[in-house]
């Protein structure tokens, strides 16, 4: 495991009265898979939109690829290859499974508006070119059978499955999930884990994962962050928090197993 | 240089120079916004209430309005005193408002609970043709004098005009803003009408009857309707172009907010205001008749700053 | 096999749906004929994966189909006896079906106490009451308290679904519909949650029909249940029954032989076997 | 089962990406070309070409630029009439400045002046949504079609009412009372026909996929790394170009003369949306459709009304907006998503037949 | 023989403006009529009048017209727009179909040329006309042209092609005479002129001149007496000056003024006629009451007009299988006297007029009509007042000369 490819300092992001996020500092290392746990509004997907730029944060540094920012730039971190899949489920209902992949590919494609109102020459081989990247995903997400029905159509489950099919046709360096099993039967979690794991090991993407389901978080991360009211109340290995006191008062309550 | 000085500071060296004029062109601006605020007023209700933009406002205002005509015109004759004229007319108008919203309800609304909003809006559109077909079908299409005996005289209070109608327009619409702001505030109806605004389908699960509330809602926005109808007919007579004041409420309704009922009012009394002395006191410089664009630009301006206009409800952002 | 062979219990079930057929669209065929019962005072659990028509059938009793351009076809529902397909939602609620439907769907632009009272729109007037259960919620979800005045649309995915359930207790059900009401709580929540469903079955008698995916523990709080596969009903028993079934075990509790199993050890993706088509 | 893909399999995605990827398209669209192009020419008349094929097509034009807008990038605009305006005055300068220049190329120019002015006034839509937006676009519609009645250097220092004056392309006579209703058909015809295939081009590719990202989740999009005030103006600028040339053929091809006031009110703006809704939002095929239902329902109508059943026009008329309403309300109801996915319904049930599902 | 000549009339008894195409067009259809049961037609043959409802839209009249033009044996023997837009739209294909367009007093003025419009016309007399006539009126009332200067006179129009018509003429003579010309748009439709009545109160001018149409016209009256402008010094354009104008400002209202070519009231021969041969019959187009209006006997002078061409035609022509362009000739041979207005049954309707190839206009003069609110009518209230020809002239020649140098036209030559 490589060093770290992004770490945040003494994030706080207030709105009005509510503190999201509340001097929250910690790291993403290399090719890891990274879990932020925590009880329900304790500003998990905040730290989330924080990292990909959608929030900007009242004070602290972000820092990646090299530099070290105030805020991040949407444009800039999806650029330089952050993708991210969201909790309440943020795919384009009006298209088509495949055409929700292929804007995961829009920021690789560049030939000029010209080509494009022919459709012809680069624009085609550009477009082929992609669709074949994009088809990889989709065997791999074994989402074939899909390819055509609008998103708005499929079930719960699926539609979070095509959510992580469009972060993953970005090719990524980062993958930022938020709950990616939520609403899904074991079988179907045991699956998405799979691919996790997969996406992680195969292309040493680095993975930052949300999840409310501890025998997930605790069998897939190497390191978890507990977040509590907005403040990091622990971080470590699954073992040490498991087995830490206030992150077993705050959230864990009984174990579970 | 002319054009500058034209631009920039003969209009606020006249302004100074003619005290009472600027005073009057102040007062029939407010006037005029209130008369927009009164169309508006019918699209806020109808939009915070249903999530829709429903642009046969204008239509219903005619339609409201030719009613009353043709009622008045059919109990005249039997002799009644005025007054009682007037009111039973009224009343029967009313009835007639409620049992159109009825109809829409079933009709329109209620196949398309739960649609996008601008598939509603497109219907409001189709239904403001049937209205009119059906308007000039029922009454005819000739000018229609209209006179509930409001005040139609002008105060001269020392050189400035004030138009007795507009203040009662004014009025009117004042308190019609006051009861409906509350109404819509603190009353369970009013906030079951807001959760529908957000969400036809969750309204319905938590077991707000749709058509229940559509009726009340399109009910009041037919009284409303009524209301500026009466305004603006009693100044132009009733006839079909009464429908077009619709596109004078717009600019009041981004302005304000299409969500906020005080909004109705402040937007239009900003739009009235600006749109006039603009139009007066810049008239060396654009010749004239730029009261509609300028109304919608002086919107555009405060969008750029508040995209939810002055009062609307925040444009939730969340993922 | 029909529920009502083997079903042990003599009463009429509160709300019994018989082989209905649902489409969407005018064209795509979702439910296959599916029949089940929820027992006066019972809590059964709706299981099934992704797209089996869980939420489908929920929806289809509350008549919330419609709204989505979907139709029951084929088959009945009846809610303590009489039927209830050709009623309006808001009728339904009035009779004491309610539903928490899936993904939330809170009302953005009202605030969380707001949301909570639009549950209440049937119970009219009766002020004392809605305050005390108002109290009661608050209670029940702390959380929701200290956010009680901020815009629901800005509340973190789990605050809102505590919301959605919240505002279904309101409107003091006869029976709920509960649409994975689990889904983004906290593990201490979701044992909570269903605490709470647990109560209120034992103590006011609600009776609860539950679609969750967390199938371990809807079946630990759930006395029936029915397991969903794309549109048919393929397995129904008692919970402690089901639980013991190897299939489901393997398939829904995640539980091989050698007790449970780590997601990392999971080496090759598992086609879920199919009883039916 | 007449129609179905089944047994026509794609060897590899450049196939699977086609335009018309079932054969049994192809043959259609194979018989309405040889119709357009080989019959309607020779069999028609004044009254079929002004009455209602030139006014079907260029309202095509016009609801397949709208449509990119709103139906492909989700953004409400009711300033068309104002565009078209644009479009019609600048055509009619470029024409009359330059009167040795190629018809088509003065159309085409002036379809570009009207992407410039689209561009400016989309410029607000990175702040404003919706129907707010919706509105705000109104100011172009009143602001543009007020300067062309009030300066007079756009209506060259006479009437504001602009007349076309005659122009030949390759010889043939299309603008001016005395060209021949073939040779307009026609000339609108090929323009109809090239830009739709550039836009079905556009709409499929990349260009299209990020317009509708926007559309159905600016934040997501955003979120992805699309520029949302670039892509935004993009379909700002593609849908006023349509817009505008399709102004200056209505101006040029079907009335000859035009006044801002009258010929680019607000109705035309409502008339196109209403165009695009019916006919299907996010879809070629729905422009078409709309079109068809909106120009030609009241001359139907009409015919039916007044000439069969012998109404009194006036009645007629009266009806006739009744029945136009109601359609249009019927339609929506029916089928929210347009006559285009009405046509892609009974395509599906087309595969399954005999079964119902 | 035809048995029947087609008479298409483009009509609006819909839209905004209904209140005023209603009487227009019921005045020409029942003066046909009239003519069908009095003396079975025109010449014996009896005459069709096929209306076409345009709403007062440019592309529906379109479509009229292309569906009407072919209508029946005769074709059309005549169009009337009705609107100044549409006008200019047929101008050119009618000329092309050689069918006549009467565009009676509106439409485009410098169409007066007959030898650039061989087709068109727009007689008895035009806008430019007609401003130049108000103008001769107030400086009569002022006691001579001489004190118009240094007066001011603002002009109140619809902000289109048709209220901008007089502003040239107008500006010509602000030159010739010093007053001072102050212009106020008015965007359609006109229902709120509170800016526009407050400059009035501004400026202050001495006379107020109106190229108002629908409502416009209505609030402009209402708005004047809010602002309790003279009415006797507030000149209407003869669109400007129908009952349904004054009628929702009531009393206050009395003693406004308005332009007419013709004369109001019910009190002649041929209305008489219709009375007796249609309207008892019951197959009149309109309430009884309203005959006389002055919007419907301007939409039976159309009428009278388009008969007495049609004769025309058939007597140059010697033919009565008339087609469009032998009604052209037949208009162009309109000369009609005091006694010929009589023969019609229209005694003093109006003043004797003359068209020719050249003169398409016919030069006829210009009337104003007062607004008795309590009598509820319109009374003549000035002698028949000659336009300012030379001025008028000069100006149509420049307009039709740059149409015809835009569209490559040969004037033709008269005589
Ligand atoms: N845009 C916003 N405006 C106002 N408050 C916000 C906003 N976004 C988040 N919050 C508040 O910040 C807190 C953290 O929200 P966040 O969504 O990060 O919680 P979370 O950890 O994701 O919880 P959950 O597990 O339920 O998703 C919540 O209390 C929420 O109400
Ligand atoms: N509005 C709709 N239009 C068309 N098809 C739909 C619609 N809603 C659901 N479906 C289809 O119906 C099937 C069942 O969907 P449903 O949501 O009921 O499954 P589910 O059991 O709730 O799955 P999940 O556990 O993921 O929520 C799915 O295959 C889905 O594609
Ligand atoms: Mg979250
Ligand atoms: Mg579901």
């Amino acid at each position: 495991m490589g060093g770290p490819v992004l770490s945040v300092e003494n994030i706080i992001v207030k709105f009005g009265g509510v503190t999201a996020i509340n001097d929250v500092s910690f790291d993403v290392r290399e090719g890891e898979i990274r879990a932020i746990i925590g009880p329900n509004g304790a500003g998990k997907s905040s730290m989330l939109n924080v990292l990909n730029g959608f929030y900007k944060p009242n004070s602290g540094r972000i820092n990646f690829a090299g530099q070290s920012f105030p805020a991040m730039d949407p444009h800039f971190a999806a650029s330089n290859g952050i993708a991210r899949t969201f909790q309440n489920i943020a795919l384009f209902r009006g298209m088509s499974t495949l055409d929700n992949l292929m804007t995961g590919r829009l920021l690789q494609m560049k030939t000029n508006f010209f080509w494009q109102c022919l459709y012809f020459g680069p624009a085609q081989k550009e477009e082929l070119a992609n669709r074949e990247h994009v088809e990889k995903v989709i065997d791999f997400l074994e989402i074939a059978a899909l390819r055509r029905t609008p998103v708005g159509r499929l079930p719960y489950g699926l539609q979070k499955r095509v959510e992580l099919g469009r972060a993953l046709a970005m090719d990524p360096k980062i993958l930022l999930l938020d709950e990616p099993m939520a609403g899904m039967n074991v079988e179907e979690k045991e699956d998405m884990s799979r691919f996790i794991i997969d996406v992680n090991e195969e292309f040493g993407t680095t993975v930052i994962l949300i999840e409310h389901d501890m025998g997930v978080v605790m069998d897939l991360s190497d390191r978890v962050v507990v977040l509590d009211y907005g403040s990091k109340i622990a971080d470590g290995t699954p073992d040490e928090v498991r087995a830490n006191q206030n992150v077993i008062d705050a959230y864990l309550g009984v174990s579970h197993d | 240089m002319e054009f500058l000085h034209a631009l920039l500071i003969q209009p606020f060296v006249d302004m100074v120079m003619e005290p009472a004029f600027f005073i009057e062109t102040v007062t029939k601006g407010l006037m005029a916004g209130v008369l927009y605020s009164l169309v508006a007023l019918g699209f806020v209700l109808i939009f915070k209430a249903s999530g829709v933009f429903n642009f046969a406002q204008g239509v219903l205002a005619l339609f409201a309005a030719l009613t009353l005509t043709g009622l008045m015109e059919i109990m005249e004759p039997i002799g009644m005193p005025k007054a009682l004229v007037v009111i039973l007319a009224i009343a029967a108008t009313i009835v007639v408002m409620v049992l159109l919203a009825i109809v829409i309800e079933r009709l329109v609304l209620r196949p398309l609970v739960n649609q996008e909003l601008i598939i509603l809006f497109m219907a409001t559109l189709g239904l403001s043709y049937v209205l009119e077909g059906a308007g000039d079908l029922l009454w005819g299409s000739d000018v229609k004098v209209l006179d509930i005996g409001l005040p139609t005289d002008v105060w001269d209070i020392n050189g400035v005009f004030v138009e007795q109608l507009d203040v009662t327009a004014a009025v009117a619409a004042g308190s019609l803003v006051a009861v409906l702001a509350v109404f819509f505030t603190k009353t369970r109806i009013g906030r079951a009408l807001r959760a529908v605004a957000d969400d036809h389908q969750a309204a319905l699960s938590v077991g707000i009857s749709l058509q229940q509330i559509w009726v009340i809602v399109w009910s009041v926005a037919g009284i409303v309707a009524l209301v500026a109808g009466i305004m603006w007919g009693s100044k132009s007579g009733v006839q079909f172009s009464l429908s077009l004041i619709a596109l004078k409420a717009l600019p009041v309704l981004i302005l304000g907010g299409f969500t906020s009922i005080p909004g109705a009012i402040i937007g239009g009394l900003i739009i009235g205001l600006g749109e006039k002395v603009v139009e007066v006191f810049w008239y060396s410089v654009h010749g004239g008749a730029v009261e509609n664009w300028f109304a919608f630009m002086l919107a555009l301006v405060f969008l750029m700053f508040r995209p939810q206009g002055l009062f609307g409800d925040k444009i939730i952002e969340r993922v | 096999m029909s529920a009502a062979e083997q079903d042990p219990r003599a009463e009429q079930p509160i709300l019994s749906v018989n082989n209905i057929e649902v489409i969407y669209d005018h064209v795509i065929l979702v439910l296959k004929g599916v029949s089940l019962e929820v027992p006066r005072g019972g809590i059964v659990a709706l299981l099934g994966g992704n797209g089996a028509g869980k939420t489908t059938t929920l929806k289809a009793i509350s008549n919330l189909l419609k709204s989505e351009r979907g139709e029951v076809t084929k088959g009945t529902i009846d809610f303590e006896g009489q039927p209830i397909q050709a009623m309006t939602p808001h009728a339904l609620v009035e009779k004491g079906v309610i539903q928490v439907m899936e993904g939330r769907h809170c009302f953005e632009h009202l605030t969380v106490e707001e949301n909570l009272m639009t549950g209440a729109f049937t119970r009219g007037g009766d002020r004392v009451g809605i305050s005390q259960d108002l109290e009661m919620v608050y209670t029940y979800f702390p959380r929701l308290r200290e956010r009680r005045n901020s815009l629901a649309g800005y509340t973190s995915g789990g605050e809102q679904q505590m919301c959605a359930i919240g505002r279904a207790l309101m409107s003091r059900p006869k029976t709920i519909l509960l649409d994975e009401p689990s889904m983004g709580l906290a593990p201490q929540l979701v044992e909570q949650i269903f605490e709470i469903v647990k109560k209120i079955n034992e103590q006011e008698g609600v009776s609860i029909l539950l679609a969750e995916q967390n199938t371990n523990v809807a079946l630990r709080y759930a006395k029936y249940g029915y397991i969903l596969e794309s549109g048919r009903v393929v397995m129904e028993g008692d919970a402690e029954m089901l639980r013991s079934n190897e299939d489901v075990k393997e398939f829904y509790l995640g539980l091989s032989s050698s007790g449970r199993k780590s997601f990392r050890d999971v080496k090759h993706y598992r086609r879920r076997k199919r009883w039916l088509g | 089962m007449l129609y179905r893909e089944t047994g026509q399999f794609k060897r590899n995605y450049a196939a699977d990406q086609q335009l018309f990827p079932i054969f049994q398209d192809k043959i259609l669209l194979a018989i309405i070309v040889t119709v357009a192009v080989g019959v309607i020419p020779f069999i028609i008349n004044d009254y079929w070409s002004k009455a209602i094929l030139l006014p079907f097509m260029v309202y095509a034009f016009v609801a397949l630029g709208l449509n990119i807008l709103v139906g492909y990038c989700g953004q409400i605009s009711l300033g068309t009439g104002g565009f078209m305006a644009v479009g019609a005055y600048s055509s009619y300068k470029i024409v009359t400045a330059f009167p040795e220049m190629n018809l088509i190329l003065a159309i085409v120019l002036s379809g570009g002046c009207t992407a410039a002015v689209g561009v400016l006034f989309g410029l607000p839509s990175l702040r404003i949504k919706g129907f707010y937006l919706a509105v705000a676009t109104l100011a172009a519609q009143f602001f543009l079609i007020w300067m062309f009645n009030k300066v007079p250097w756009f209506y060259n220092y006479e009437m504001s009412q602009i007349t076309a004056p005659p122009r030949e392309v390759f010889g043939v006579l299309v603008s001016g009372p005395q060209a021949s209703p073939a040779a307009q058909y026609l000339f609108v015809l090929g323009f109809l026909a090239f830009f739709t295939w550039i836009a079905l081009n556009l709409v499929r590719g990349r260009v299209g996929r990020a317009w509708m990202s926007i559309r159905d989740m600016d934040i997501a999009a955003e979120l992805l790394g699309i520029k949302p005030l670039k892509t935004k103006l993009l379909a700002f600028a593609v849908s006023s170009f349509y817009i505008g040339i399709g102004g200056a053929l209505i101006f040029h091809i079907w009335l000859g003369t035009v006044e801002a006031t009258e010929a680019f009110d607000i109705l035309q703006s409502f008339f196109v949306l209403f165009a695009i809704i019916i006919g299907g939002l996010g879809s070629v095929l729905g422009a078409y459709l709309g079109a068809a239902f909106m120009a030609l329902m009241p001359v139907g109508l009409k015919v039916v009304l007044v000439d069969w059943i012998g109404m009194v026009p006036v009645t007629a008329k009266h009806i006739e907006f009744i029945l136009v309403g109601s359609l249009i309300i019927f339609f929506l109801i029916k089928e929210p998503h347009g006559l285009a996915r009405m046509w892609q319904i009974t395509k599906e049930k087309l595969r399954l037949w005999p079964f119902p599902y | 023989d035809y048995d029947a000549y087609t008479v298409p009339n483009l009509v609006y008894r819909t839209g905004a403006y209904a209140p005023n195409g209603i009487p227009l067009a019921n005045g020409f259809i029942d003066y046909f009529n009239m003519l069908n049961e009095r003396d079975g037609g025109v010449e014996g043959i009896k005459v069709n009048v096929v209306e076409c409802e345009t709403g007062y839209n440019t592309k529906v009249s379109v479509e009229c017209y292309e569906n009407l033009k072919n209508e029946g044996q005769s074709g059309a023997l005549v169009f009337n727009p009705h609107s100044t837009g549409v006008t200019y739209a047929l101008i050119p294909k009618a000329s092309e179909d050689k069918i006549p367009i009467l565009s009676m007093g509106y439409g485009r003025t410098s169409a007066a040329d007959g030898t650039v419009f061989p087709y068109i016309f727009n007689f008895p007399t035009t806008y430019w006309s007609q401003a130049s006539a108000f103008i001769k009126y107030v400086g009569e009332k002022e006691g001579g042209m001489d004190k118009l200067k240094g007066k001011k006179i603002a002009l109140v129009f619809h902000n289109s092609a048709y209220g901008k018509e007089p502003i040239k003429t107008l500006e010509t003579l602000a030159g010739t005479y010093g007053f001072e010309l102050m212009l106020l748009p008015v965007d359609h439709p006109g229902q709120e002129q509170k800016a526009t009545w407050l400059q009035i109160r501004r400026g202050k001018p001495d006379w107020i001149f109106m190229w108002g149409w629908g409502v416009m016209n209505q609030v402009a009256i209402k708005e004047a007496a809010a602002i309790r402008f003279p009415m006797d010094k507030f000149i209407g354009v003869w669109w400007s000056g129908s009952e349904n104008d004054v009628a929702p400002a009531g009393p206050a209202a009395n003693g406004y003024l308005a332009g007419t070519m013709h004369a109001p009231g019910s009190d002649f021969q041929a209305i008489a006629d219709i009375k007796k041969h249609v309207y008892a019959k019951g197959n009149g187009a309109g309430e009884e009451a309203r005959i006389g209006e002055v919007l419907y006997n301007r939409g039976m002078l159309e009428a009278v007009f388009t008969a007495e061409a049609m004769r025309n035609a058939i007597k140059i022509h010697g033919t009565k299988d008339i087609r469009g362009e032998h009604v052209r000739d037949g208009f162009e041979a309109i000369d009609l006297s005091e006694a010929d207005f009589e023969r019609l049954g229209l005694k003093d309707f109006m003043k004797p007029i003359k068209i020719t190839c050249e003169n398409h206009e016919g030069n006829g003069p210009v009337a104003i009509q007062q607004w008795d609110a309590s009598a509820g009518k319109w009374n003549i209230v000035s002698e028949w007042i000659e336009p300012m020809h030379d001025v008028v002239r000069k100006l149509v020649k420049e307009d039709s000369a740059a149409y015809a140098a835009e569209n490559n036209i040969t004037p033709r030559k008269c005589s």
